[in-house]
């Protein structure tokens, strides 16, 4: 199997499910020739033609509405917003159509569509391109919102995105889109929306994270191995909305202790819902008030201090070490 | 290029056959059968007629808001006519009329404004997108249904209806520009009936006309008298023709007037005059009609009083089903379907949560 | 005093800050000769005249735009969108520019501007005119998001809402727009932003709302106390964000049981925020999980089934039962 | 109204007056004392040296990502320059030799790009925006600070900058369509410079102009040789008296072209040919305009070439204050600053248990 970044296994999944699917329709702001400004369309436009990776003018409205219609009437568009931070243009076209046009219809529509968007800090980028605002999308009732964290699964999930009958939104970190590689299968992989994963077993503490943040971590979670003698049970949520809450929930009840991580801020982040889940679902098992370790109630600053801003390792050993002691 | 006038390849029309009294410009009347203008009259009347049936069972509490189309029904009639079914329709909220020609029961229609999401699915056999009210995002839902179209090279079209406020929006301008690149066959109706609510016409856009708009895209534009029929019906015939034969978009500004209040929650009396209401019911669209028809000699008063008879019939048949619909205990609990096709489990748990709770207190008690 | 509705408290919100300070502008679609779809500003273009209660084009970002530009031009703008179901258009305005410009110019700026717009269920509405989305806005740092009650606490917080050199967000419940009066005084009356209140004094069960859904709260604690013996504690959220978490805090430290109650759907509804910081700061206190009576994750049905949709005392009272007896 | 062609009361004309050699048509040569022309001509010279210099910082890894200027002095210059202090200038991403004529320091450009926060702040003094990234955004602040400057009846005026692509986005399109309603004072200059990053003009929108756009909201449009100062100046101080004279908004079409890559991430060797960049050399603004001013006796090879030492001493000042600014550790606590007027409690919370992990790993740890 080829080693391969999480940019060229999104490049995969939608060569081959074009390949596959004359439905799968590309569009987006420099998606053809350009190859999408960080190169997950590279090539497409040269394989497929202009046809079915398409160049559009500058604006996500017009995106995403245009990817609406091209829905319903069968087509399986999945469109690029080039940084999430202006995906809020497009945002009145996903909250009052695309998750809500299978109900207004009583099952007569569907809207099988993805809008791919880059999210997240850590690659020194200008304003507007650093922010996780994961919560607004998982928010509305209707809508999907998948969050891969590397490689492999980022290949399996967006396949299953542009197979799914409902709309998702598939929100790729670019802090991994180059930070390793990982093995990915020539042949289809898949893997379900709304399910979550365990990526290390351990029976002290449950740490439920997702995307880039998977990285510091697993890394935290080592240090915890090795240093503290903590054995940690790690949960990969992979899916936002709709939230899997058995795998931690179950990891919760052995352990009794858990810790949260992600970039959004803490105040309304996904950490909330996974801190209400577990209180309405495991509270006779908590030991200890469960942490979470997030960006902060701030906009994440210029670059020179967005690693401040960024949860790290330091900072998760910090609050695991805090949950274990308390 | 030192100082000069930019001239540009798009031009912007107006179009009107028949005046204000009914009469004719033979040289543009258009080619249009004798039975299918008979049935355009019977949809006239009849999308009328409802209307003010609509508005006397919104007054006695029996269903709840809706926006009435008196006044718009050549402008949107005769603008769907020239579609096949296989075309698609994405109406905004006020074209009533429109959408009964392409097939939806006054029933779904009753249904809908009662409060009911059954009211709301399309016929399955037709293509026609569900009313969408947050104003001109429909536009954008027509350009993507008519690339879909252009990809799969069907000869099919795709029309949006909005109104005058709807030009406003980001929404239509970011769905004309795709149109003009895309030259994707897509036909924009735009019902200007002078108000957005309280807004007149004039203050929604300095613009002398709304087709103009159509310069900024380098796609046609024309502005039609929309309470002439066969002005809609001949502009909107041309567009479909030009969409279809690839020739790409066009923008129709039919100018009519909201002879009612904006919906039953509005009170026009706080922002526009009698006089002005007055003035346009000399320019009622089934009257001129009427009158041509009675020329030709294919309409008389006589059959014009069976019609209405008739239709009347019609309505009184319908509201009976759809009140007996709504008097069936429709199941509460199927709020929960459509959400996804397969609902999530953590949806699932709040709907046997709810399950329990309506078991409790019995499915009226919570349900009104 | 005169008895007045919440309609009439905001209009004379909006009359006497016009009134004192020519900067305050009102603008939005038909909030001129029509006094906006629900009256709130009524009879203001005719005192004012039309430079001071400005009817704009049909266009959110539009209003919200320009509300921008005014108020960093040293103006105080309270614009209306018309249902909170059309402020989604709008959201980019809101999240990449009114929350940061004065962050944006390290202090050179500031957006002094209120975005009021009614939202939720129970009139009858057409689809779009009764969603609850507090969260969108309540999870953008640099942004304010109040939601009253009544008549009275409605009239303070919109002239602090005003005067505050922050952008806020107004949410005002349409199913209270009308349904109860408050003595409401003449003079100036303002409330602080950013601050909870005790509504009713209990020991056994904190009950936290806020908004249209106070009046159904406020109704299941007087139940529980005459059926059940049950003495709640009700706490009255009323900014939503920053979020006042210490009242509800300290009051579960007392009671040791809380529950939370809105018409937001559940995942990531404000209630997810509240049982967080709860478990965060009063978790040796808990007695039983916080239960979260919510609206569903699903579209709010058309008006025939909203009243199933929509919290209401029987479910409440299910609710506080459940949390007493476990 | 039978089938007429409708005529617009706007117009949109194209404007040049110094040509691809830098010849004058004389009869349009606007009236600019020499010292203007002389700073304005500087004021390109620091534009072009110093986006080099960007450049070059950047390639070095000392600062981060932007957005080259080069080629565009003329179209942003030429149309900040007959504004006042007064005034207010709300930028997009690609105008820094514009914002430095109005008086931004060049450290604040590298603190900016650089990653500092504390590179935002316009000078106080000054009234421009910061830049605005979202595409066309900005165009409705600009909107908004003009209708207040007209509520206060001054007789100032705002300028938005966007780009071709901008045109594209529903913002430029409601900022345009309120611009006309309120006949408010303010003026877009649109930089056409051909490219979207990697989307060409023609696929932006298919009207012929960008200039035409302006017909939408019968509001004047101009299409201007972008690359030729004289032309820029005349049509926007043209522009610039309208509105302060209370007669409205003004779209003007700076017809130019991006010389460098979109951003310092971008490769536009992926989508465009060295043949048209190249094609475009010999329109430089620069050369132009110094063409002009050699033939009008108030420049020469000597005086140009005291200049370019001049600029490059000054430039390489502002690096060296910048770089020192940044090397002194800038606080890292400083990230909560300006969030609100006054840090909510919860935030306050986190700012603290910053503070202590702060103290826990040393500043260095945690900010690298
Ligand atoms: C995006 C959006 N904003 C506001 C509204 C509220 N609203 C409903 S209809 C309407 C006026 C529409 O005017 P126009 O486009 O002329 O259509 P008409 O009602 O006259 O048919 C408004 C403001 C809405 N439905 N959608
Ligand atoms: C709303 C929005 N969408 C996308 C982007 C990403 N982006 C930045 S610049 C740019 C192209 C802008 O082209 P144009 O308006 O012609 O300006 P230019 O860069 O040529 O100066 C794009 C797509 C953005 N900044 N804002
Ligand atoms: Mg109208
Ligand atoms: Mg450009």
């Amino acid at each position: 199997m080829p080693k391969v970044t999480m940019v060229q296994a999104l490049n995969m999944a939608l060569r081959q499910e074009m390949e596959k699917d004359d439905r799968v329709i590309i569009l987006g702001e420099d998606v053809g020739l350009d190859g999408g400004v960080f190169r997950v369309t590279d090539g497409l436009v040269q394989e497929f033609g202009e046809d079915r990776s398409v160049d559009t003018p500058l604006a996500e409205s017009g995106i995403v509405g245009m990817s609406i219609g091209m829905a319903l009437y069968g087509l399986r568009p999945v469109c690029e917003i080039q940084f999430s931070g202006f995906s809020y243009h497009n945002f009145h076209q996903i909250e009052n159509h695309a998750a809500r046009l299978r109900w207004r219809s009583q099952g007569r529509f569907q809207v099988p569509m993805v809008l791919r968007t880059p999210y997240g800090g850590g690659v020194r980028a200008l304003e507007h391109h650093s922010e996780s605002r994961e919560t607004f999308w998982s928010h509305i009732p209707g809508l999907k919102m998948v969050i891969p964290s590397g490689p492999r699964n980022a290949r399996a999930l967006l396949v299953s995105a542009i197979r799914d009958p409902d709309p998702v939104i598939f929100y790729e970190g670019k802090a991994i889109y180059r930070a390793f590689r990982e093995e990915v299968p020539e042949e289809e992989e898949t893997m379900p929306i709304g399910q979550s994963q365990r990526v290390k077993e351990g029976k002290d503490l449950t740490m439920i994270s997702y995307g880039a943040m998977m990285r510091p971590t697993l890394q935290a979670a080592e240090t915890l191995q090795e240093k503290d003698g903590i054995e940690t049970d790690v949960i990969d949520l992979l899916t936002i909305s709709p939230m899997d809450d058995t795998l931690f929930v179950e990891s919760v009840q052995k352990t009794g202790r858990a810790l949260v991580v992600h970039e959004a801020p803490r105040t309304l982040g996904p950490g909330a819902e996974i801190v209400s889940r577990l209180v309405e679902k495991a509270f006779y098992y908590l030991e200890a008030p469960v942490a979470r370790v997030t960006g902060f109630d701030i906009i994440i600053p210029l670059f020179s201090r967005e690693n401040a801003y960024l949860p790290n390792v330091h900072r998760i050993l910090r609050a695991a070490r805090k949950v274990m002691s308390s | 290029m030192p100082r000069k006038k930019i001239t540009i390849p798009s031009k912007v029309e107006s179009l009107s056959i028949l005046n204000e009294k009914g009469q004719l410009d033979k040289t543009l009347e258009p080619d249009i059968p004798e039975e299918l203008l008979l049935k355009l009259h019977r949809a006239m009347v009849l999308g009328r007629r409802f209307d003010e049936r609509l508005l006397s069972l919104q007054r006695q509490g029996r269903i709840g808001t809706f926006a009435p189309i008196t006044g718009q029904e050549a402008s949107q009639l005769g603008a769907v006519a020239p579609l096949r079914d296989t075309d698609w329709m994405a109406p905004s909220f006020r074209e009533m009329a429109a959408e009964l020609w392409r097939g939806k029961a006054m029933e779904s229609v009753i249904l809908a404004y009662g409060g009911y999401n059954e009211g709301w699915p399309d016929e399955k056999e037709h293509n026609d997108l569900p009313v969408a009210i947050p104003v001109a995002s429909q536009v954008l839902h027509a350009l993507g249904i008519a690339w879909a179209m252009k990809y799969r090279q069907k000869d099919d079209v795709a029309m949006a209806f909005l109104g005058d406020g709807g030009t406003s929006e980001g929404d239509f301008h970011e769905g004309l520009n795709f149109a003009g690149v895309y030259q994707a066959p897509v036909i924009i109706i735009c019902q200007n009936n002078q108000w957005a609510i309280s807004v007149p016409r004039s203050k929604q856009t300095r613009s002398k006309t709304l087709a103009q708009k159509a310069l900024a895209y380098d796609i046609p534009g024309i502005q039609v008298d929309g309470n002439d029929i066969l002005a809609v019906y001949a502009a909107s015939k041309e567009a479909i023709d030009r969409a279809r034969a690839g020739e790409g978009a066009t923008l129709i500004e039919n100018v009519t007037y909201r002879m009612m209040m904006h919906t039953t929650a509005d009170d026009p009396k706080r922002y526009r005059t009698d006089k002005e209401v007055n003035a346009w019911k000399k320019r009622d669209p089934i009257i001129r009609f009427q009158k041509y028809l009675i020329d030709k000699g294919i309409l008389s008063d006589k059959k014009i009083n069976t019609l209405e008879e008739d239709v009347k019939a019609e309505i009184q048949g319908a509201v009976d089903n759809a009140e007996a619909m709504m008097k069936k205990t429709i199941e509460p609990m199927d709020m929960f379907n459509h959400a996804y096709e397969e609902l999530p489990p953590y949806t699932e748990q709040q709907r046997k949560e709810f399950e329990e709770e309506l078991a409790e207190i019995g499915k009226e008690g919570n349900h009104a």
